[in-house]
């Protein structure tokens, strides 16, 4: 952390960049929050740990806006969004100075207190420095402790990979965190009867309350005014009166975003309510992958988005009833 | 809010009998915005449209809803109708209770029903309409032509006949293209040069065309009507305004070791040159890679000849940018390289040639002044064999998947015209399939077969093995006979594949013109619109759109011409207004509609905006009405739902679907 | 019977990855192959023999026996259609019939005559070199 | 309501391309080719003119099934719409299929302007298989059912 | 003070519920919410903070307020009924019920909101102490002492116990409804229980968070601020944090169309969501920051100077949990304590 925290202040000393953007310290030991640091006195709040899971292209549209460079921590799997940015002209790569940091996995603090550790004082092995395998949690209660790994978000368990896709520098090692199948889940469910399937839906979206952090933390919903906001079609409904309008909500927000979503796993970090929202946008990876050949959006900033895409010979509609 | 009348047509019984149309007007009435409503024997006749007249004055109507035929029948007649009665057109709609409804339910109180909420979804979309103005764009009146082969010639001829001004660009010093290359034309074995010299001297003669030779179009903007071209004139080294012609700075000239691109390098030419005698303009060129003076600095002897003191070795690029309504691209074709076919020696004997190369050798002009001989030594051949689809209807790499479509007849021509001159020169051509379909072709084959002895045999030739004896063994199969060919000749000729001239890209790209896997540059419609590229404005003549033979390629340039004369002809061009457009609120500059649009009616600029107070410079979609179709493929890719369709906006037909399922 | 036929030409397509339906009968492959006035059934046919799913003719030609593997037919088939493959599948088809007499892989070092060609080694490299 | 209900008749929408299926309805309907009353065309300039927000709206204000149809691959107006519509449905179904919304309620049939029997035999078809799936009751808002 | 064995609680509900709608901490696909009661709800009891807070048991997300049903060509208004049958609300933590509190004072004080106050004349409340607070309460700071709640009934849940204590007429009248199964309990675990929860509420990080500086009076001192334009920046706009709040009232009202009528319903808002507050001559905050301010000196500055200094919000501490930014309102409160200290 302090290579990263010397090198945001050596390249706002020397005028590269006019802000960094990372994260800051909370006053709890699990909720840094991103921030914006202009000068080198500010960086002693900077810290980079396993609770740092924002993913700050995000932030980047907003920064790219603002005058002179910004320096930029991108985690390997937010360098995805910031080149799905890139293509969409929604970022200034020549605004971004970016620093590629390693990853072991990003934690979640209800995976901790799912555990029953509570009264939180502070917590150890989160640092991206420390080899631990487990962390050590001080409660007003005593010691306890948990599994890196059981700690984990459900993203970092099927990482796409450590690899930064774009980066002027890279700091810091990563680990390896993969241990299960990106579309295990999504398969369980396709596997399922259409009434089990309208049941684990209808049981999830039930929660959903519309906050709009899944939608306003996704780096591809990047809309100015979404169009559940506006009046374009008569569907801002900020309610949720009935189930259908979650169900509208959820499957335009992951068929606006359906070659486009790098699946950073934010919305599913974000909710509130735990509802498994990468499960919307992963079926559409997976249709794509299967259906229009492999494609990670992000990967690069050139390639045709599937839907922007065809070919003479694709599926037909009715290829859905036949997969069965 | 709308004050909309309904019109409720009988059809005489068409309707009526099965749609109780009394009731649709009765049920109308109560339909939000609805002030007027009435059921009449045939809305489409005079009286009919009189009282839709009578309605709009009489109940000052905002909106119209016509229930009756489908609206590819009479939507036309109805806005007419109502834009003589001082409504705008756009604020008609059509309910289809004849085509959708009368005509194809039997049970009346059903039919009824379904006629209802038809009418509805047309009165709950009329609700929503705006009234719509065409937008005007000025055409300038002349056309750019790119080529100047045959196809060129032949649009610009058509063009300036007509009356407009026509400016053809050529790459090379002079047009004529590849027709200029060939010696005799099928099936009629006419001279080449005696039936396209005449045509160039028109072209050329002609005060409605200018013609740019050794010229390239650089940069393409603008959008039908109203294109702006900049072309590069390259240096050409001579002033032609002096230059006469005469021809002696070519005989002059001591560096003659370029090879001849017109003879397609069999053999060489100077530095200075013409490409062939009937070259237009007949205005030399100086290739300044050859050139001494211009490697060394010295030499500077056509300068010094040249009476007319046309040398000019200061010459520069020259980029000269036109004004044009229309743009015809006839690019041509080339062969393709053979550099992959090593199974036919092509690279490895003099005596394997392509059949533009027997062109060439054939011909009177040619290095070979017409005297079929090997290339090699000189000799005259006794064995000639043809081998047919090399590098077409290929699936690998090496070769095209298509069908080149010109060799089997080429063939048949150059295999006749061989034992017509030389008649003790055995004949063999290797085909897979001959295809001869066009006017007298059959019978031209037929004629080389059954006339000329020349001897075909199904099979492809597998492999060219020149001999120590200088002689080509060709090892081919008859499948017809189910044995093996070992045959020693003295000639190969190759009907090699041809492509789309390679520059084909990037001036489709200049243009916005699709272009096919094969670089063939994409029809509007396959069958409908075959000399129109989807992007409006731009026509295409000859091989640039998929292989043609001579007929066929001056066909689809006349036929380019006078789609090209159709948009010239007018003083301005009204514009469908039915067309896509951004709301720059929402707009997020991310380029997705920009991708899904067959037009490139869609670009994007650096706007400033003004979002509830906060000003902006935003990259925001900005719609081309002028490009723009109205396909609407746009609106849906747009997430922010920015963009939207006029006349067919994402709220009307919201309203409709609402309507329907109430 | 014909459903077994049918089995019998799908194997060989399978196993060559071939399609046969690819071949516009050109006869490049004939007119290209060393061995082909030793063959009964010439390459070319051999595409048809597959599509009329006469596998069996096949099996049984002399043809299986003499194509040399040298691939000539492959390289230069402007279809993809590959007749050196087809005839190569349906040894394959032999050889698996056989597998019982035929020797495993482990057998096969200590029984390799020093003096031999190793043939089979050079066909392998031939034919897996791509 | 139930399936074995006769009362049940579908709303049942039908988006149709200007220039082939709506066509293609035209002739069914000037062929006489009759079919259910409960389909009711929306016509829209060309298959990639239809939001999947349609479909769900439809479906939200009490639609039994939706139909989507345009020119066959390859003869589009517009020559490439109906290739993005395809890929844009396509996506859309699987997902509705994967929430489980009946596959039934959701088709795409490629029209043209000379197939007015397809265009008829297509919608008995599917009304038929709405017929058998019975009311929309995994995808309506609930307010739009008084 | 009357106890029952925690086997017996579904017997208590099953009680309840037999005479009257009963809404008590549930779990759905993993997440702990307010729902009805029926015998396959899983109960949750021990969650200390419901994901929402019970609010909208007296203040629902959305509620239909009247229908416009057109006849002919004429319209006809159906008011949506007010709430008339009696329900309880099980298992409320004191925090949520001085949130009510909290609700009383915008949407009791005239003119009243007869939705919300039917609600809460017939809605009976069974409040539970907390057991073990955690890190991110602060309910104390707002005067709340998590170990007595002040309710109609008042719970502890003790070893396998659940103590009760009537506090209200309406408690009584809930109380003698479930006699049967109660039984007499003396103080002394429920006194012992409500030390360790203080005990343990002491330890906590949040606990004596001081408030200095924020009041009625503090208007244009806070507003004018530049620490703002620093604190909201990683603000996402998302409407978590006044969603789960037990305090915000904001809502906004809307139609719906359903083909044959119009709904007039309203549903929260969020002064978070761009559309906040937005008229017909535009919005009166058209930035994040405006908006981000407008939380915080509503619920620390405008409420108190409404409400006797009462501040909206009650120390729950659901916005520190589930803020996708991690941002809270005790991180505002410390960021102008410490730019305080520096002054």
């Amino acid at each position: 952390m302090q290579e990263l925290i010397n090198r945001a202040k050596e390249m706002l000393d020397d005028g590269t960049v006019a802000r960094v953007l990372g994260w800051k310290a909370g006053d709890l030991p699990y909720n840094p929050e991103p921030a914006y640091f202009e000068d080198a006195e500010s960086l002693k709040d900077f810290v980079y740990n396993g609770f740092c899971g924002a993913n700050l292209s995000k932030y980047m549209i907003e920064a790219s806006k603002l005058e002179g460079k910004t320096l930029v921590f991108l985690k390997p799997c937010d360098t995805y969004s910031f080149n799905q940015l890139i293509k969409e002209h929604r970022v200034d790569r020549e605004k971004a100075y970016i620093i590629g940091v390693g990853c072991k996995g990003k934690l979640d603090i209800e995976k901790i207190r799912a555990q029953g550790i509570k009264g939180i004082e502070s917590i150890e092995g989160a640092e991206i420095t420390d080899d631990a395998d487990t962390l050590k949690v001080q409660t007003i209660y005593g010691e306890k402790s948990c599994a890196y790994a059981d700690a984990m978000l459900e993203r970092c368990h099927v990482c796409k990979g450590k690899e930064h896709k774009i980066y002027d520098e890279q700091i810091g090692e990563s680990k390896e965190t993969k241990d299960g199948e990106r579309f295990d889940e999504v398969a369980r469910i396709e596997a399922m009867a259409p009434a089990e399937k309208f049941a684990f839906f209808q049981k999830e979206l039930s929660k959903c309350i519309r906050c709009n952090a899944c939608r306003n933390v996704c780096p591809a919903c990047s809309c100015r005014k979404c169009v559940f906001d506006s009046n374009k079609f008569d569907s801002a409904q900020k309610a949720n009166v009935d189930s259908f309008e979650e169900k509208m909500f959820h499957i335009i927000r992951a068929f606006h975003v359906a070659g486009r979503c790098t699946d950073c796993g934010e919305c599913s970090r974000v909710c509130p309510q735990g509802i498994p929202l990468h499960l919307f946008n992963r079926k559409f990876i997976k249709d794509i992958d299967e259906l229009y050949g492999e494609y990670q959006a992000g990967d690069d900033t050139e390639s045709k988005a599937p839907l922007t895409n065809y070919t003479f010979e694709d599926a037909e509609p009715s290829i859905v009833g036949k997969r069965g | 809010m709308q004050r909309i009348g309904v019109f409720v047509c009988h059809c005489g019984s068409n309707i009526a009998a099965t749609v109780d149309v009394s009731k649709v007007a009765e049920m109308a009435l109560m339909e939000p915005g609805v002030v007027h409503a009435e059921d009449y024997q045939y809305m489409c006749s005079e009286a009919g449209q009189a009282k839709i007249a009578d309605a709009i004055h009489e109940k000052k109507l905002t909106g119209i809803v016509v229930c009756s035929c489908s609206p590819r029948m009479h939507e036309a007649t109805f806005r007419k109708a109502a834009e003589r009665a001082g409504l705008n057109p756009y604020m008609v709609e059509i309910a289809n209770i004849r085509e959708h409804c009368s005509w194809i339910h039997k049970d009346m109180e059903e039919a009824t029903k379904k006629a209802v909420i038809l009418m509805r979804a047309a009165v709950a979309k009329v609700n929503l309409n705006t009234p719509l103005q065409p937008g005007e764009s000025r055409v300038t009146k002349r056309a750019l032509i790119i080529g100047g082969g045959i196809a060129g010639i032949q649009t610009a001829l058509d063009i300036a006949d007509a009356g407009y001004e026509v400016d053809i660009v050529e790459k090379t010093p002079s047009i004529g293209g590849r027709m200029s290359q060939l010696d005799k034309t099928f099936p009629t074995l006419d001279c080449s040069a005696c039936i396209l010299t005449p045509k160039m001297v028109e072209a050329s003669a002609h005060e409605k065309i200018k013609i740019y030779t050794y010229s390239e179009v650089e940069n393409v903007s603008g959008f039908v009507g109203d294109f702006t071209v900049d072309i590069r004139k390259k240096a050409r080294s001579v002033d032609m305004d002096k230059c006469t012609g005469c021809g002696v700075c070519q005989e002059k000239c001591p560096s003659k070791k370029a090879p001849s691109e017109f003879n397609r390098g069999l053999n060489n030419r100077s530095a200075i040159y013409t490409p062939f005698a009937q070259a237009i303009p007949n205005v030399p060129v100086i290739d300044r890679e050859a050139c001494i003076k211009f490697k060394t600095g010295k030499c500077g002897i056509c300068s010094k000849v040249c009476q007319a003191g046309a040398i000019d070795y200061e010459q520069k690029d020259e980029i000269i940018t036109e004004k044009y309504g229309a743009i015809v691209v006839a690019t041509g074709f080339d062969t393709i390289n053979l550099d992959k076919y090593d199974e036919y020696a092509y690279s490895q004997s003099k005596d394997v040639i392509t059949s533009l190369e027997l062109e060439r050798v054939m011909n009177a002009a040619g290095p070979t002044h017409g005297h079929l001989e090997r290339l090699s030594d000189g000799k005259a051949p006794k064995e000639m064999v043809f081998i047919q689809c090399v590098g077409s209807r290929c699936s690998d790499d090496r070769g095209k998947p298509y069908c080149s479509k010109i060799c089997c007849m080429y063939t048949a021509k150059h295999a006749m015209l061989i034992r017509d001159k030389y008649p003790d020169v055995n004949v063999t051509v290797f085909y897979i399939d001959v295809r001869t379909p066009g006017k007298n072709f059959d019978e031209f084959y037929r004629r080389a077969v059954e006339q000329y002895g020349v001897n075909y045999i199904k099979g492809q030739v597998g492999k060219v093995i020149p001999q120590p004896n200088g002689k080509l063994l060709v090892q081919g199969s008859d499948l017809l006979d189910n044995r093996q060919i070992l045959k020693e000749a003295d000639m190969v000729v190759l009907a090699t594949a041809i492509e789309p001239n390679p520059d084909v890209r990037k001036i489709a790209t200049m243009l916005t013109a699709s272009i096919d896997t094969n670089n063939f540059l994409t029809e509007a419609h396959a069958k409908l619109r075959p000399v129109e590229s989807p992007t409006a404005g731009i026509f295409l003549s000859g091989v640039c759109q998929g292989p043609k033979d001579i007929p066929e390629t001056v066909a689809q340039a006349g036929a380019a011409a006078v789609k090209a004369i159709g948009l010239l002809a007018k003083d301005k061009l009204m514009t469908n207004p039915c067309t896509a457009h951004s709301d720059e609120l929402l707009c997020n500059g991310c380029s997705t509609c920009e991708n899904v649009c067959p037009y490139g009616a869609i670009t994007y600029e650096d706007k400033e905006v003004n979002d509830h107070g906060i000003r902006e410079v935003r990259r925001l979609a900005v719609v081309n009405s002028a490009l723009c179709q109205g396909c609407g493929a746009c609106t849906v890719a747009c997430p922010s739902g920015a963009m939207d369709l006029q006349g067919f906006s994402n709220r009307q037909i919201i309203a409709e679907v609402d309507a329907i399922c109430r | 019977m014909s459903s077994n036929k049918k089995k019998q030409a799908e194997l060989i397509e399978e196993i060559s990855g071939v399609n046969p339906l690819k071949c516009m009968k050109c006869g490049k492959c004939s007119a290209t192959c060393p061995s082909y006035n030793e063959m009964d059934i010439k390459p070319h046919q051999f595409v048809s023999y597959v599509i009329n799913e006469d596998v069996e003719s096949l099996v049984n030609s002399k043809s299986l026996w003499k194509c040399l593997s040298c691939f000539a037919c492959v390289e230069r088939c402007p279809r993809d259609v590959k007749p050196g493959k087809l005839i190569d599948a349906a040894r394959q088809m032999v050889v698996r019939q056989r597998n019982n007499t035929y020797l495993s892989p482990d057998e096969i070092p200590e029984l390799l005559d020093p003096e031999l060609p190793q043939q089979l080694l050079v066909s392998a490299f031939r034919r897996y070199r791509r | 309501m139930s399936i074995e209900n006769k009362s049940f008749r579908p709303k049942i929408v039908a988006f149709c391309c200007n220039w082939c299926s709506y066509a293609g309805a035209d002739l069914a309907g000037s062929s006489r080719l009759s079919y259910p009353a409960d389909v009711k065309i929306i016509r829209v300039p060309c298959s990639c003119r239809v939001n999947p927000m349609f479909i769900l709206r439809a479906f939200e204000k009490g639609a039994d099934g939706v139909i989507m149809c345009g020119c066959h691959p390859g003869d589009c107006h517009y020559s490439t719409g109906n290739f993005y519509a395809r890929r844009r449905m396509t996506l859309l179904f699987s997902m509705l299929d994967y929430i489980g919304v009946e596959n039934g309620r959701t088709r795409v049939e490629w029209v043209s302007a000379a197939e007015g029997v397809k265009f008829s035999d297509t919608m008995n078809s599917f009304v038929e298989k709405i017929y058998s799936l019975g009311e929309n009751v995994r995808l309506g808002d609930l307010r739009c059912r008084n | 003070m009357y106890k029952i064995a925690k086997e017996n609680l579904s017997a208590l509900f099953r009680l309840i519920a037999d005479s009257q709608e009963l809404y008590l901490p549930v779990k759905t696909a993993g997440q702990v919410n307010f729902a009805a009661w029926s015998e396959e709800a899983e109960v949750a009891l021990d969650t200390l903070k419901s994901v929402k807070s019970p609010k909208d048991a007296f203040f629902p997300q959305s509620e239909g307020l009247y229908t416009v049903r057109r006849e002919g060509k004429k319209m006809k208004v159906e008011p949506e009924e007010l709430k008339s049958q009696d329900f309880v609300v099980f298992g409320m933590k004191a925090c949520d019920v001085k949130g009510l509190e909290v609700l009383d004072n915008v949407f009791l004080a005239d003119p009243i909101d007869t939705f919300y106050a039917a609600r809460r004349e017939h809605g009976t409340i069974v409040a539970l102490a907390c057991h073990e607070p955690e890190e991110s309460c602060f309910c104390k700071v707002f005067g709340v002492d998590a170990a007595d709640p002040a309710a109609d009934v008042a719970a502890w849940m003790i070893g396998e116990d659940l103590y009760w204590k009537a506090l209200t007429e309406k408690g009584e009248a809930l109380t003698k409804k479930v006699k049967e199964l109660l039984s007499d309990a003396d103080e002394t675990a429920v006194e012992a229980e409500k030390e360790a929860i203080r005990g343990i509420a002491e330890k906590l990080p949040y606990m004596n968070l001081s408030l200095d500086g924020w009041n009625g009076d503090a208007l244009s001192e806070k507003f004018d601020d530049k620490l703002w334009e620093e604190l909201y920046k990683p603000c996402l706009a998302c409407g978590t944090c006044t969603f789960v709040c037990p305090t915000c009232q904001c809502y906004d009202i809307k139609d719906y169309n359903t083909g044959n009528s119009v709904s007039r319903y309203r549903c929260w808002d969020s002064c978070m969501y761009s559309d906040f507050t937005m008229m017909a001559h535009g919005n009166n905050r058209t930035s994040q920051m405006q908006r981000f301010r407008q939380r915080f000196m509503h619920k620390l500055v405008y409420y108190p100077a409404n409400n006797d200094g009462m501040y909206s919000c009650v120390g729950c501490g659901r916005c520190v949990e589930k803020c996708p930014a991690s941002l809270n309102i005790v991180k505002v409160i410390k960021a102008f304590q410490k730019q305080g200290g520096e002054r």
